[in-house]
């Protein structure tokens, strides 16, 4: 994990790591984990979010919740530890840290509704200028919709942070004007992490705080959005 | 003489159930599902069922063998589609299903409705997406929230740790999930459990289900399945 | 305890124990025990209707509610036994039964609510002939308002049945065509259990069932309300 | 590193209550309520508080010191008047407390909406009495409901039996009541325990509040105040 702080343009505008490529999967998921305040609790979102996991000290004092009803999850289950009663929001089995607290889905989801969780991190199909999500359904018509607790996230965490690839494996951007695909939440988003940059959503717009690999200028034009710097 | 029946065998359990019914199945995939209750619903032959559960099956077994077996009508979830969902799949692609989908936390306060004899509320989840299409909203302070309506069932099966002779339960880490809400919000609630212990030897500080809620009870033995992933 | 059978005028219609007097307080607790079908979820309102608690019998499996957050609530705590921690409705130390289960308000009052609880018996100023209980406020001008969970109780569980006296110390009625007192709720009274007769509200008026040292054409002329007979 | 301060005064743990504040007060009668806490802000000095409690004190202890030391612009509570509430009385008979009664259940659930995020709900209770005169009322199904909004506190004080470094709380017998509810209802959580244990040494399974609702925590010596009567 090295990111190249070697040409930041201005201390209190946005930072632009030029000199060095996108930031790997592993790299955004580092870089998200720092940003988390001490002592949050929060709620990673299946896929890629899972990885900012492995990225958390212990001693940061950050308790991860999983919508299925526990705070306090520990690292992925092996071996002997597998638990089929112990599981993620992806089913997939974990374990349990000391201070531990299990609890049903209707108190879960009070939690999140009711805008406990300090943090989330989700992925994302598409993320407007404005913080709406798009991450559920990509909107084809044979597809089978499956929601899950994505839009009760999106709207109950104290700050929703986006993790995704800024664009498309096509080259599409996926920080837009207004997403094409279903929403999942209406402004909602408070931060945008991908390989590319970070983005703040605010009441103005878009604030870039970090590029990597990529100017601003550069971003602006192959996203055709304008940006604000800090 | 409790008005909970301790019952011998999980067909005893299920007997009486109509066709036509509304039945909540408890469990997050794998973890907290009733097997031995489903399998044995599959054998008492009940049809045209409405199925409430947070998912649509796995495999062939639990909820995807009801499915498997024709006896399903429309399924009420949040999350259908998994790796391995390929029953339910293949039944909505030919037609032969119909699915509401549900943000998984307003399903389960909407179950916690039904229970609560709260008559309607106003949630904040699904605001301006898709599956908050057609309801009713209100501005309340400075949020949108749109209007959720309770889902009661006739039947509820539901998967828990241990319960004692007057329906007391105890459920086991994540397996915990769906049932205590479940357990509140059905006409006649079934339940399996590992052990059935004697009335005395749970501790009532740590009864999540009390037995008030419970109608009849089964011991079944463990069965480990196996943890599938997202 | 001695209820006079010998005068019962029609086994099918209402008994007229006329050769004996009005029951006791005892002796009305001692009924509605009796009454209380085995097995039974049951709140016993604050006052006279704590006294019904003296008279169930432990082989009736009757599972007592308390809805500051407890099932199987066991006598009155004595000595030693005394624990401020354990009270009932009425902020009296109480006992804990095997079985016993502790929830928060929430969770008792959405246990009432949602009409899981079999029975209560209240106390009351007025009932009227359609069920409306009026039980929390005498409507003097000064009276400090406390309604406490009468109105929950009211209307939460499957069968309310009132305990008083069927007039006041000056003799007026307790039963009236309308309630002039404030309303705890609207026809949520199913059954009045009173010193003189027990009545059964049901959708086409009142139907006594029985009597106590005196004539349902006597009640029905000092009360001025016509009642039927079963 | 937790959120949750673990304190050495209970004056540290309400530092900083500002003047208009509304207060959650757990207990019912004295059971569960937060005796040193209310001390300390009666130090502390905060005045022109609305209290949300069950109750409006007891003799010149707790709820009703508070009263007395006259840092209380109104009440919000289900049962004002108790054998030995005269602070009360009298200062709401002087017209010096405003009051609002609410009956016991909906009270829970309407601090219960304001920790799940849920913007208002349909409660069949009080229906057609004086205390749902001017509200929104529904029918729906054959039931008629009335709306009612959530009630959030600035700051809570919940008195629970021991928590974790964590926050985690286990709560004791009936003492539990209003104390989950609230800590889930208040921008700031205090509470106060008779023993704060390390983290891990609570069963998970057993917590009633998590700690991600505590942001204050002190332990006390347990005190063992006088049970009264209704």
């Amino acid at each position: 994990m090295a990111v190249n702080n070697s040409s930041p343009k201005d201390h209190s505008a946005t930072i632009e790591h030029t000199g060095r490529g996108p930031l790997t999967a592993d790299e955004l998921a580092a870089l998200i984990a720092r940003n988390i305040p001490a002592g949050s609790y929060v709620n990673l979102g299946i896929g890629q979010p899972t990885r900012v996991a492995d990225h958390l000290h212990p001693s940061s004092g950050i308790v991860l919740h999983t919508e299925n009803g526990m705070l306090g999850m520990g690292p992925a289950a092996a071996g002997g530890q597998v638990d089929p009663d112990l599981i993620n929001a992806g089913k997939l089995p974990v374990t349990e840290l000391p201070g531990a607290a299990y609890f049903h889905h209707a108190d879960s989801f009070a939690m999140m509704r009711g805008g406990h969780l300090d943090v989330c991190v989700l992925g994302a199909f598409q993320v407007s200028v404005t913080g709406d999500l798009a991450n559920w359904h990509t909107g084809e018509r044979d597809a089978i919709p499956a929601v899950g607790g994505a839009m009760d996230l999106a709207i109950g965490a104290k700050d929703v942070y986006v993790m995704m690839t800024l664009f498309t494996k096509d080259g599409a951007p996926k920080v837009v004007p207004a997403c094409t695909y279903p929403l999942t939440g209406v402004r909602c988003v408070t931060r945008i992490y991908t390989d590319l940059a970070v983005l703040d959503v605010t009441p103005h717009g878009l604030v870039a705080r970090e590029t990597f690999g990529a100017s601003i200028a550069e971003l602006q034009a192959r996203l055709n959005i304008t940006m604000d710097t800090p | 003489m409790s008005r909970t029946l301790v019952l011998d065998t999980a067909d005893e359990a299920v007997a009486g159930i109509e066709d036509g019914s509304t039945v909540l199945i408890s469990g997050f995939g794998l973890a907290g599902m009733p097997f031995d209750l489903i399998d044995a619903l599959i054998r008492q032959g009940a049809k045209d069922l409405t199925i409430v559960s947070n998912n649509a099956g796995n495999g062939e077994i639990g909820l995807a063998a009801l499915l498997k077996a024709g006896r399903v009508r429309k399924v009420i979830c949040s999350f259908p589609r998994q790796a391995d969902s390929y029953v339910f799949d293949g039944l909505y692609r030919a037609g032969k299903l119909a699915l509401e989908v549900v943000p998984q936390g307003t399903l389960a306060e909407r179950l916690r409705a039904a229970g609560a004899g709260i008559g309607a509320f106003f949630c904040p989840t699904g605001v301006g997406t898709p599956l908050a299409e057609g309801k009713e909203t209100r501005v309340l302070g400075d949020r949108t929230y749109v209007l959720e309506y309770p889902i009661a069932g006739d039947v509820a099966l539901i998967g828990a740790f241990k319960g004692d002779t007057l329906g007391n339960l105890v459920y086991r880490k994540t397996a915990r999930n769906f049932g205590p809400v479940m357990a509140t919000a059905a006409r006649t609630v079934v339940v399996q459990v590992n052990e059935v212990v004697p009335t005395g030897s749970l501790d009532p500080e740590a009864v999540i289900t009390p037995g008030i809620y419970v109608d009849r009870l089964v011991a079944v033995p463990a069965r480990r399945y196996i943890v599938e992933g997202a």
